[in-house]
């Protein structure tokens, strides 16, 4: 029976925790209140370590529309920097990445050295009068700090250190990245229309697996796709699936798919042949790591309904080309602007923001519930999204099923 | 030492307390609509050169505060402007960008107004015996429009002071120049900027930046005597830099830029060789010498982040072609989208608006001073003339340019 | 021998790679020794054609030299011209008309078209190679973003 | 190695500054109204290249910040906040000999 407007306009008969309201996605004023409350409280990923690997080496950023600019000191501390001349306000670094020994503001010329102090007034006998001095007048640093070769950063100074608000999530990724000289050599960049958490949350919800044609081939067609639990981090909102109940690994069929082989080869030191293991980290990153390659997503957003997400595949320091050309293929077969899965996330990202941006569609609906023993739930339960928005109710202070009291409201 | 958010986010240690800005005056669009009422709508705005309207029908058509606007001549040679809608249902009625008409014809339903601005036709005009309004009603709205020294001003307030009054001293350093010639335009070109109109227009008088264009390292600061010339600051938000403090002229060293030659001929009467001078006319027009060359540019605001920057080249009409074409080699080295100068501004505006637009940056330094002996002039690298636009844009506006919407009182 | 219309293309697109590539002295051997370069279009603004460069020899060589001194704007340029027509008027020189669209490619890798116009070329064909002898790039288009120091 | 013949001076016009490379040496001469002078290839303050500089008279002038030098005293010139390294030189018969006993280089590099 198709639904009334009156029904299609009341919350769905699920509990309050399983269902969101889509303003979260399309609403300014919950934009404007993520960006205060939440993005610029939490830890923000940045790049990886191969990226900066000696000193002067930077990547220039921004986060909350504020640009930003990373670079690795002398003293090899990697910094962040807002990268806005002290003087005029001018963006100073303006190329993507490479490598400075100091930063030059080219309006007019002031000097800024790698720690962020300002080394250079150009005619500065103008500022005996009035000031400001050079001491004065240093860039804005961010806090920054990196784990497993991951560089994030922070732009509230007192919030818990790094590697404690990754916690007990390291766990998924921490001894593989630390047996594994990994280097960056992929990367893309992908304007979308759609919310950023829309975007993190397909890297998330992994019940829409049954949307892509090679997970439906080579994961949901084994039995024991379903036997690995959610491991829920509930003090910091992080998730991941890693090994079964069994503690044996999930092994990816990618022979299904017509065309491709079993990844036997080239497995990173810590996983096994097939075996895949994802995780995610609150508020926007996620780390994927299927057998032979390592990809690190993430999304930016830019107002409620444009985001760019940030792809990077990481392989081995060093490797033979032939090694790296294998490993490259078989990352863009599943991830990458030209492969498998790419365009249909984004497409998913985009066919549900259509409909949200009108109110078409006023409800988020995520309430599947798969118990697989002792309080644990089954990967395509929704268990780790309701966990998301219990997250980001706390840093907000409002339900997300109901953000600005629109039920109560008149609508 | 680099600073933290709580020093990032505090107003600049200056000793006056004052010479800053809060950026918000380049990005809030509150600030924006009031100063299209308040300052746009009350100052004289630069329209273009008289050589544009030559003859009777010669129209020009462009915008103000959003206002479309027709700039024509008359039949009894005086240059008119009005708003650019027909008083039936406020169709666009001259849509070209310039040509010439005998009169205007509203396409939408074929009314008709002569050149200055009476509604002369109304098809089936008995519709409108009952209830009226008869074509007497119906004229065109004009605004004021007046001329200086060939430059056709505009200003949406009937009661401020003459166009003469206005620009006042502001003028001695061109008005003389340009009524040694007939100048016409040579040189046009439009640029849309992504940064604030405010932003656009302090940057040609902030000549501080002179250090960062590889033209002006090489051919004017590396020029003896280049510093001592004295900012002139003129009352309405008016100045100018032209001679030393001796009275000499400030000729700029072109042959110091590679393959360039220096600019000893064509010179303009009135200038020395290689002469330079700039006047910044409060709000937005900048009208600069480099002795063969004239350049108006003034910059034209859409929002708060969207500017368009419009730039005349002026020349000695009926000249020889060999003249010209040296006049326009000479204009087009620094001026113009192809030029050495222009893309480097257009990206200074750019970069600055990319990190005031997000917060990055909350203000914007104008504290530099350097003083002459004399204690009382200051020099062409002093903020002198910003602190003095600001105080305009202050006095205008009724609101502190460092903190116009009382930021620092309110939680920020 | 006389120099084909095929060389003459070819001289066209090897103009556009060489400027893509940024390589400025292969493409000031493109020309004759004493060539003129001009930029120009027609600005219905003030109702007439107007120049943006114009520059010989030494001019184009000052500035190609300079450009990596000059604070410019980031990312690509990528010519891509097809020759419509060449004619030849005796046996020294051919006029050629050349379609051109000009891509700009940010540093982040976004693309848009910056500018389209035609190349007037006039080729001297009197030697064994083709030089350009006088070249005017008449643009269509004259909103060109910030702008930029390079010929077009 | 001390003393070697970097070129003869008429590979370097009046008021030119040119590059050579002698060994793993790179190094800049310049001809200021026919004294020669040689010095290393990027300016005191940061890396940006003397060889694009200018000569004036007896002044070398770097283009980015116009930090300028008297080549023959060596004294600071207008906006110059530290010295420029000198080689020695000496021109015999046409040939400019310098004395690269050691790469002069500055804290910076």
């Amino acid at each position: 029976m198709p639904r009334t407007a009156e029904e299609f306009l009341s919350p769905p008969s699920v509990p309050e925790d399983c269902y969101v309201s889509s303003s979260v996605y399309t609403d300014p004023d919950l934009y404007a209140e993520e960006e205060e409350k939440l993005l610029r409280r939490t830890w923000k990923f940045v790049c990886h370590v191969s990226e900066v690997p000696n000193i002067g080496d930077y990547r220039t950023h921004d986060w909350t529309g504020v640009p930003l600019v990373t670079v690795r000191s002398p003293d090899k501390k990697v910094r962040t920097f807002v990268n806005s001349c002290s003087h005029r306000g001018s963006r100073v670094v303006r190329y993507p990445a490479g490598n400075m020994k100091h930063m030059t503001c080219f309006f007019h010329l002031w000097e800024y050295d790698l720690y962020g102090n300002c080394t250079y007034q150009t005619r500065d006998e103008g500022y005996e009068a009035h000031g400001p001095t050079k001491e004065q007048a240093g860039l804005r640093e961010v806090r920054t700090d990196t784990f497993c070769g991951l560089v994030f950063m922070n732009f509230d100074g007192n919030a818990a250190p790094l590697r404690e608000y990754i916690g007990e999530t390291a766990t998924a990724f921490e001894s593989i990245f630390g047996e594994n000289d990994f280097e960056i050599f992929h990367l893309n960049r992908t304007h979308m229309k759609g919310n950023w958490k829309a975007w993190f949350l397909t890297n998330c919800d992994f019940y829409h697996e049954w949307g892509h044609q090679v997970n439906r081939s080579t994961n949901l067609t084994s039995p024991d796709y379903h036997d690995r639990p959610w491991r829920l981090n509930h003090a910091q909102g992080h998730g991941y699936t890693a090994r079964k109940l069994d503690n044996e690994p999930f092994v990816v069929q990618y022979k299904n798919y017509k065309g491709w082989k079993n990844r036997d080869g080239l497995v990173l030191r810590g996983l096994q042949p097939g075996e895949l293991v994802l995780t995610d980290l609150f508020p926007n990153t996620s780390v994927f790591m299927r057998t032979t390659c390592v990809r690190i997503n993430h999304s930016t957003p830019y107002g409620p309904d444009h985001t760019v997400m940030e792809e990077r595949g990481l392989g081995i320091k060093g490797e033979s080309e032939a090694d790296r050309r294998q490993r490259a293929k078989e990352f863009t077969q599943v991830w990458g602007p030209y492969s498998r899965n790419g365009a249909e996330d984004v497409a998913f990202v985009e066919e549900s923001h259509r409909c949200q941006e009108f109110g078409a569609n006023k409800y988020d609906v995520i309430s599947r519930n798969e118990p697989i023993g002792d309080g644990l739930q089954r990967p395509q339960s929704d268990a780790y999204v309701r966990l998301f928005y219990d997250k980001w109710g706390d840093y907000m202070g409002r339900p997300a099923n109901n953000p600005k009291n629109l039920m109560t409201a008149a609508e | 030492m680099s600073r933290n958010a709580e020093e990032h986010l505090s107003p600049p240690k200056v000793a006056d307390g004052e010479s800053y800005i809060h950026a918000s005056v380049y990005t809030d669009p509150d600030l924006f609509a009031e100063e299209e009422e308040k300052v746009l709508r009350r100052t004289w705005k630069f329209v273009c050169h008289i050589s544009e309207v030559e003859k009777a029908g010669d129209y020009r058509t462009h915008q103000w505060t959003g206002v479309p606007l027709v700039t024509i001549r008359g039949n009894d040679d005086k240059v008119r402007t009005f708003v650019n809608t027909c008083s039936h249902r406020g169709a666009k009625i001259v849509r070209d960008v310039a040509g010439n008409m005998k009169h205007m014809t509203c396409f939408f339903h074929m009314w008709e107004y002569d050149l200055e601005g009476n509604c002369t036709y109304q098809p089936r005009e008995e519709g409108y015996e009952e209830l009226g309004p008869t074509k007497d009603d119906l004229s065109l709205r004009e605004i004021r429009t007046d001329i200086f020294a060939g430059l056709i001003f505009i200003n949406f307030d009937g009661n401020a002071e003459s166009l003469r009054d206005y620009i006042g001293e502001a003028g001695e350093p061109f008005e003389k120049i340009f009524n040694n010639h007939e100048l016409e335009v040579f040189h046009y070109n439009q640029t849309h900027v992504k940064g604030n109109w405010k932003a656009w227009y302090l940057t040609n008088c902030d000549l501080y930046h002179e250090w960062s264009h590889l033209v002006n390292r090489t051919t004017s600061v590396l020029t003896k005597g280049y510093h001592d010339r004295p900012w002139r600051i003129q009352p309405n938000g008016h100045g100018y830099n032209a001679h030393h403090l001796d009275g000499s002229p400030f000729q700029v060293n072109y042959k110091k830029y590679k393959s360039w030659e220096n600019r000893d001929h064509l010179v303009f009467k009135g200038l020395a060789p290689g002469e330079f001078r700039v006047t910044d006319i409060f709000p937005n027009l900048s009208v600069f010498f480099r002795a063969t060359c004239i350049r108006l540019n003034h910059s034209t605001p859409i929002a708060p982040g969207h500017c368009i920057m419009e730039e005349r080249g002026l020349a000695i009409k009926g000249e020889s072609r060999e003249d010209r074409r040296m006049r326009t080699k000479q204009f087009v080295q620094i001026w113009g989208p192809f030029s050495r100068n222009a893309s480097e501004d257009c990206a200074y505006v750019e970069a600055t608006h990319a990190c005031q637009e997000a917060g990055a940056n909350p203000y914007d330094l104008m504290s530099r001073v350097e003083k002459f002996e004399d204690g009382v002039h200051e020099r062409i690298h002093s903020d002198t003339y910003l602190r003095h636009f600001w105080g305009e844009w202050s006095r205008l506006m009724g609101r502190p340019a460092n903190n116009p919407k009382n930021f620092m009182e309110a939680a920020e | 021998m006389t120099i084909s219309d095929d060389q003459i293309k070819n001289l066209i697109y090897k103009s556009c790679r060489l400027l893509d590539a940024e390589e400025f002295d292969d493409y000031l051997d493109l020309y004759t020794e004493d060539f003129e370069y001009k930029v120009t279009n027609y600005s219905p603004e003030i109702k007439s054609d107007q120049e943006w460069m114009d520059a010989n020899r030494a001019e184009l060589k000052g500035l190609l030299a300079n450009v990596p001194l000059h604070f410019r704007l980031l990312g690509s340029f990528m010519r891509h011209a097809t020759v419509y027509d060449i004619e030849r008027n005796g046996a020294d020189t051919a006029n050629a008309l050349t379609y051109v669209t000009i891509y700009y490619t940010t540093p982040e890798g976004a693309t848009s078209v910056w500018a389209v116009g035609r190349y007037h070329d006039k080729i001297d064909v009197s030697g064994d190679t083709p030089l350009i002898a006088d070249r005017n790039m008449k643009l269509e288009t004259r909103e060109v973003g910030i702008g930029t120091h390079l010929p077009m | 190695m001390s003393w070697q013949q970097v070129c003869t001076t008429d590979d370097v016009d009046e008021d030119a500054i040119e590059e050579f490379d002698v060994g793993d040496i790179t190094l800049l001469v310049a001809n200021a109204g026919g004294e020669y002078y040689a010095f290393p290839p990027n300016c005191p303050h940061q890396e940006t290249p003397l060889s694009m500089g200018m000569i004036e008279g007896e002044t070398l002038i770097c283009i980015k910040h116009l930090w300028q030098w008297n080549l023959r005293t060596g004294e600071l010139g207008d906006n110059a906040e530290s010295p420029l390294l000198k080689y020695e030189v000496k021109v015999e018969e046409g040939a400019v000999m310098v004395n690269l006993e050691k790469e002069l280089k500055y804290n910076y590099q």
